[in-house]
């Protein structure tokens, strides 16, 4: 029966499988919650310390429960809907900007076992098209929330990941095509036969592959939807409370996705180096070094603008990418031919 | 679709009076088609308080404090400003021990002004880190000014005819080792922010305007030197010691906020030096001179200036002979500085527009007097 | 588990599931009155038709159901109707008139699939029972080896047709200013 | 005749009246250093020579830039002219303001381009309001003050907008506060106040208390 637990995804339809489900869903969500939470207190701890402050340090020993505290207080707070707001959509809007963002985790192979995830043929597509689902709950809330700030800021981070989205697929081909398939954990697999990481051969995509994610995640340097001394808030001006929580959440369940994503595109996902086991604790590692480059830019980097945003998109990260294909295609025919 | 014309809707945004990157009370209607400016329209005088008007009312030294709350950032410079307006009217001697104190402070308040601009710049362009540093090296200059004047803002502390505490000791000493510091540390900004691409695309070439423009405006400080305009009252009319001193003038080329944002950093340089060589040549003495207890300025009318942070501030006063001014008039940099906002802002986005109102440096305590 | 003399599999219950929710969608896109609504009710219809080429085994239709209708086509629809004036309120009550005939319309085209549907002759057993020419997961093999193989020359050219039309779309949009 | 116009007046107003008088009217010759007899009286006069060639230069200039406007414009534009400390002040004719101010500030030879400081004053004893213009010459270093007088009521200037950009806000705040009224300017609203502001706070007869 554990095993019916544990392999759901494999297995018939049973009592245990619903009991798998239910868990598996209840886990993750706890998981992702969990990483979420400290990552922000992460990300408070590590900007601070960049920047020569102490960061969060009242609420729990070195401030560890901070996080929990502050997401407490907005579960707790008055929901409160504008009155001139499209009602309906400013409640319904969060929601589904978190629904791909939780959904997208499905594929993220933390191990290789697939506990609770699933491997699925076309892992990469899914990330994409799923991700691209969530900026209409951005775009919605902006719109309803009949605030002027809120519809720029709105338009602004559907126009940007729009197209961040061509140079981030582009750049994941490069990997496809070195690897024959679309499966994260195929791609992950061909990495350890080969032993080499994608990195490597793909050294071109994996740049392109990490100016894209950040102007996807909307992180600074391309937190233009955001972007607080213009906007104010951006899209979620006017919300608060658990709606203001959910668009938090999502925006950092995307970075932990993206985190997750480009450690098994690039960097080999659970695969240790000398065949080390804890498969888990390297997958670990390398998606926090890729959120650590996050908070690094978010340090350091001012904010781009929108126009040179766009025309940077157009102008050479997709001819970039292209090369970038180009280049694998090379590979694959003379260097890489796994 | 063939007859219909696709129109975008043009859309009033309301900037401020709260927003965070309006640096205080400004407002800002702008007419907005998508990201575009089409107008823009400044609605200022939020903080007026009056202080023309109260000072009709008051002695001289009791100006002194209001004028700490015009451009608070450099409270010190405003002190200097009216104690020389009513030192140079009545054609007072100042001690020399005092003006060089006096000197000391208004260039440390000038780096911790520009500092605060810096600071307070780059994070209206989206860096979060720059304020942050500006802000620690700005508390070692507040606590040095707390030291010496017991405030930490409005510090209050020149009185026509000298300064109101000779400094405390070991006082110079903290100056003199300050110096070195800060120059390390000016060196760590220019790596962080100066080299920064991102941050050199959204700065060159934005909002230039023309030296005839800036003159025409009657600009003053660094918005009119950016435009290559070598104009600088501490040189062109020295007042008080600086014409002791060697220092440069930094002017830019072109005008545009990358401009002013390096005429704000080589500045600060400047100011450096101003203060190396002041802490150098002070000696043992009296700071405070031979002046009436009742200040009685003579009847006319005295225009005097000092460069302020933000430019030219200049104190008009109209006396009557009795110990308050019959007129107060106050020359603010920023109120005037402010004036070429809307010009420069129609037809840039929005962001331009943040980029543009910050480098342009302005004070609203000393915009709305 | 059995229900009704049918097996009840996760696949029974998602088809059961996602059928509601494109139903519901598609009668809550005619049933609305604002513009901003209905985009959004046909963004659920496409979700929900691609949850189920999911259940049919065809990931790549599904995920490209998701990546181009569901989002790319609804958030164009979205930004059309925020950036042009909503007309708010239209009422669409029409006459009784229009109301029947449109019913027995509806019930004539009902019976008459249904109809169809009973007295084909075609095989309507699920696919998995007869060999399937591509193994089950290799969907996106499939796709590639049909067009990249078999009709390269049309996919060329078609793909030179809409860049063409991209081109042309942007001298036209160009012209207006 | 001040005490019985200026009835209204506070106390310090009234008292105000008589020394402006003989601050203002010394102002119409010349303001040499025989003229400050208020400020000699108190030091002991200790004129040093410096000061005494600087008055000189101020004095040069002064005739220099009368003879010019008067040259140009008549005898008829200048109302007044004197020293106020340093600072060749020319008082011109309202008529003449707005040309002898453009002229001041195009001319090839003269260019006082830069608007320094620019300020109203309240005279409720003589009857008029004043608007001070410090004007600065970048090209050769120069300075000198025009200004323009016009009656407490019914205060009307010619605007400065089409020469100086920097005059609008300027114009605006003595709009604002003293009740000037600027013929031309683009754009005269209240720039500190609230539009439905009353009064003029920098006049000398205003009073907080009546506002409300």
């Amino acid at each position: 029966m554990w095993n019916n637990v544990l392999h759901w995804v494999d297995q018939p339809f049973t009592s245990a499988t619903y009991l798998g489900m239910l868990l598996g869903g209840v886990l993750t969500l706890a998981i992702t919650l969990g990483a979420v939470t400290y990552t922000i207190y992460g990300e408070r701890k590590i900007i601070g310390w960049m920047q020569g402050r102490v960061g969060p340090n009242r609420v729990g020993p070195f401030g560890l429960m901070q996080s929990i505290a502050d997401i407490l207080k907005l579960l707790i707070k008055e929901d409160i809907v504008p009155a001139k707001a499209d009602k309906a959509l400013f409640m319904i809007a969060p929601i589904i900007t978190y629904v791909p963002a939780f959904a997208v985790l499905a594929v993220i192979p933390y191990t290789f076992h697939h506990y609770f995830t699933a491997r699925l043929n076309i892992g990469v597509l899914y990330y994409i098209a799923l991700s691209s689902i969530s900026i209409i709950g951005i775009v919605l809330g902006g719109w309803a929330s009949n605030n002027k700030y809120a519809i720029i800021g709105g338009l602004r981070s559907a126009a940007q990941m729009i197209s961040y989205e061509i140079p981030l697929a582009l750049s994941m081909l490069g990997v496809v095509l070195l690897s024959g398939s679309l499966d994260i954990t195929r791609i992950i697999e061909v990495q350890q036969q080969n032993g080499l990481w994608n990195v490597f051969p793909q050294i071109l995509g994996f740049i392109v592959f990490l100016i894209a994610a950040t102007a996807e995640l909307a992180r600074a340097p391309f937190d233009l939807p955001e972007a607080e001394s213009e906007l104010v808030s951006g899209y979620f001006t006017e919300y608060s409370g658990f709606r203001f929580a959910f668009y938090m959440l999502s925006e950092y369940v995307y970075l932990i996705a993206m985190a997750g994503l480009a450690a098994a595109l690039f960097l080999g996902g659970w695969t240790g180096p000398f065949g080390l086991g804890w498969g888990w604790f390297w997958y670990a590692i390398k998606s926090f070094l890729f959120i650590f480059l996050m908070f690094w830019l978010r340090a350091t980097m001012p904010r781009a603008r929108v126009d040179q945003l766009m025309g940077f998109a157009w102008k050479y990260l997709i001819p970039l990418a292209i090369l970038n294909l180009l280049i694998s295609a090379v590979e694959k025919l003379y260097w890489l031919k796994g | 679709m063939a007859t219909t014309e696709l129109r975008t809707e043009e859309m009033l945004l309301n900037v401020g009076p709260q927003h965070p990157s309006t640096h205080g009370v400004l407002r800002l209607v702008v007419k907005v088609d998508g990201e575009i400016i089409r107008e823009a329209t400044l609605v200022i005088g939020y903080l007026h308080r009056g202080t023309e008007k109260l000072a009709e009312d008051l002695q001289y030294t009791q100006i002194i404090p209001y004028t700490d709350r015009l451009d608070y950032l450099a409270a010190m410079i405003n002190n200097h400003a009216i104690v020389n307006a009513v030192e140079q009217a009545m054609d007072l001697q100042v001690p020399e021990r005092a003006e060089y104190l006096r000197v000391i402070v208004a260039e440390l308040n000038r780096i911790a002004s520009h500092l605060l601009f810096l600071g307070a710049y780059l994070l209206d362009l989206g860096a979060m880190s720059p304020f942050l540093y500006a802000f620690q090296e700005r508390e070692t200059i507040t606590q040095m000014f707390n030291e010496i004047s017991g405030a930490r803002l409005t510090y209050n502390y020149m009185r026509v005819g000298g300064v109101k505490w000779d400094a405390p000791p070991g006082w110079i000493d903290k100056v003199r080792a300050y110096i070195p510091h800060f120059r390390e540390k000016l060196k760590m900004y220019h790596n962080l922010v100066t080299g920064n691409e991102v941050f050199l695309g959204r700065v060159k070439g934005i909002g230039a305007y023309s030296q005839e423009k800036a003159l025409g405006y009657g600009l003053s400080g660094i918005n009119l030197r950016s435009t290559g305009f070598k104009w600088d009252i501490r040189r062109n009319k020295p007042y008080s010691i600086y014409d002791r001193f060697d220092f440069d003038i930094p002017v830019g080329k072109n005008g545009d906020c990358y401009d002013r944002y390096i005429c704000h950093m080589m500045e600060m340089e400047e100011s450096l030096k101003i203060v190396e060589k002041a802490v150098e040549q002070i000696q043992d003495g009296p700071v405070m001179g031979k002046a009436p207890k009742i200040l009685r300025v003579p009847a006319g009318e005295y225009y005097a200036s000092v460069e302020g942070a933000k430019g030219e501030l200049g104190i008009y006063i109209v006396s009557d002979g009795k110990d308050k001014p019959y007129r107060f008039k106050l020359r603010r940099p920023s109120f005037i500085n402010l004036q070429i906002l809307p010009e420069l802002m129609e037809g840039q986005n929005v962001a331009n527009m943040i980029a543009i109102l910050g480098a342009v440096d302005i004070v609203l305590g000393e915009v709305d007097a | 588990m059995n229900f009704l003399g049918y097996l009840i599999t996760g696949q029974f219950v998602a088809f059961f599931i996602l059928a509601l929710i494109v139903i519901a969608s598609a009668i809550l896109m005619l049933n609305f009155n604002k513009v901003m609504y209905m985009a959004l009710a046909i963004g659920g219809v496409f979700v929900g038709v691609a949850g189920i080429f999911f259940l049919l085994n065809a990931e790549f239709i599904g995920i490209a159901q998701v990546l181009i209708y569901a989002g790319a086509i609804t958030i164009l629809m979205l930004f059309a109707i925020m950036l042009t004036h909503e007309k708010d309120g239209e009422s669409n009550s029409k006459g009784w008139i229009h109301e029947t005939a449109s019913f027995v319309f509806v019930a004539i085209l009902l019976a008459g699939l249904m109809y169809g549907i009973r007295t084909s002759t075609i095989n309507w057993s699920p696919a998995s029972d007869e060999p399937s020419a591509w193994p089950v997961g290799q969907n996106v093999e499939a796709v590639a080896a049909s067009l990249f193989q078999t009709y390269t020359i049309p996919f060329e050219v078609v793909s030179v047709l809409l860049i063409v039309a991209l081109v042309g779309a942007v001298v036209l949009a160009r012209k207006e200013e | 005749m001040t005490e019985a116009n200026e009835n209204k007046q506070t106390t310090t107003a009234d008292t105000e009246a008589a020394p402006v008088e003989a601050a203002d009217k010394p102002a119409a010759p010349v303001k040499t250093a025989a003229a400050k007899p208020a400020a000699a009286a108190k030091p002991p006069v200790e004129e040093s020579p410096e000061t005494i060639a600087k008055r000189a230069e101020a004095q040069k200039r002064l005739d220099e830039m009368k003879a010019i406007l008067e040259d140009k414009f008549g005898e008829g534009a200048l109302e007044e002219t004197g020293l106020q400390k340093f600072q060749p002040t020319l008082v011109i004719k309202p008529e003449y303001w707005l040309p002898v101010v453009t002229y001041l500030a195009h001319d090839e030879s003269l260019t006082f381009n830069y608007p320094e400081c620019f300020a109203g004053t309240d005279y409720p004893a003589k009857g008029f309001i004043e608007v001070a213009l410090y004007l600065y010459s970048m090209s050769n270093g120069r300075f000198i003050t025009v200004k323009v007088r016009t009656p407490r009521d019914n205060a009307e200037v010619d605007s400065l907008c089409s020469v100086f950009e920097g005059a609008n806000w300027e114009e605006r705040e003595i709009y604002d506060l003293l009740g000037v009224n600027f013929k031309g300017h683009p754009n005269l609203v209240r720039i500190m106040m609230d539009d439905d502001y009353k009064g003029h706070p920098l006049r000398k007869d205003f009073s907080v208390w009546e506002q409300q």
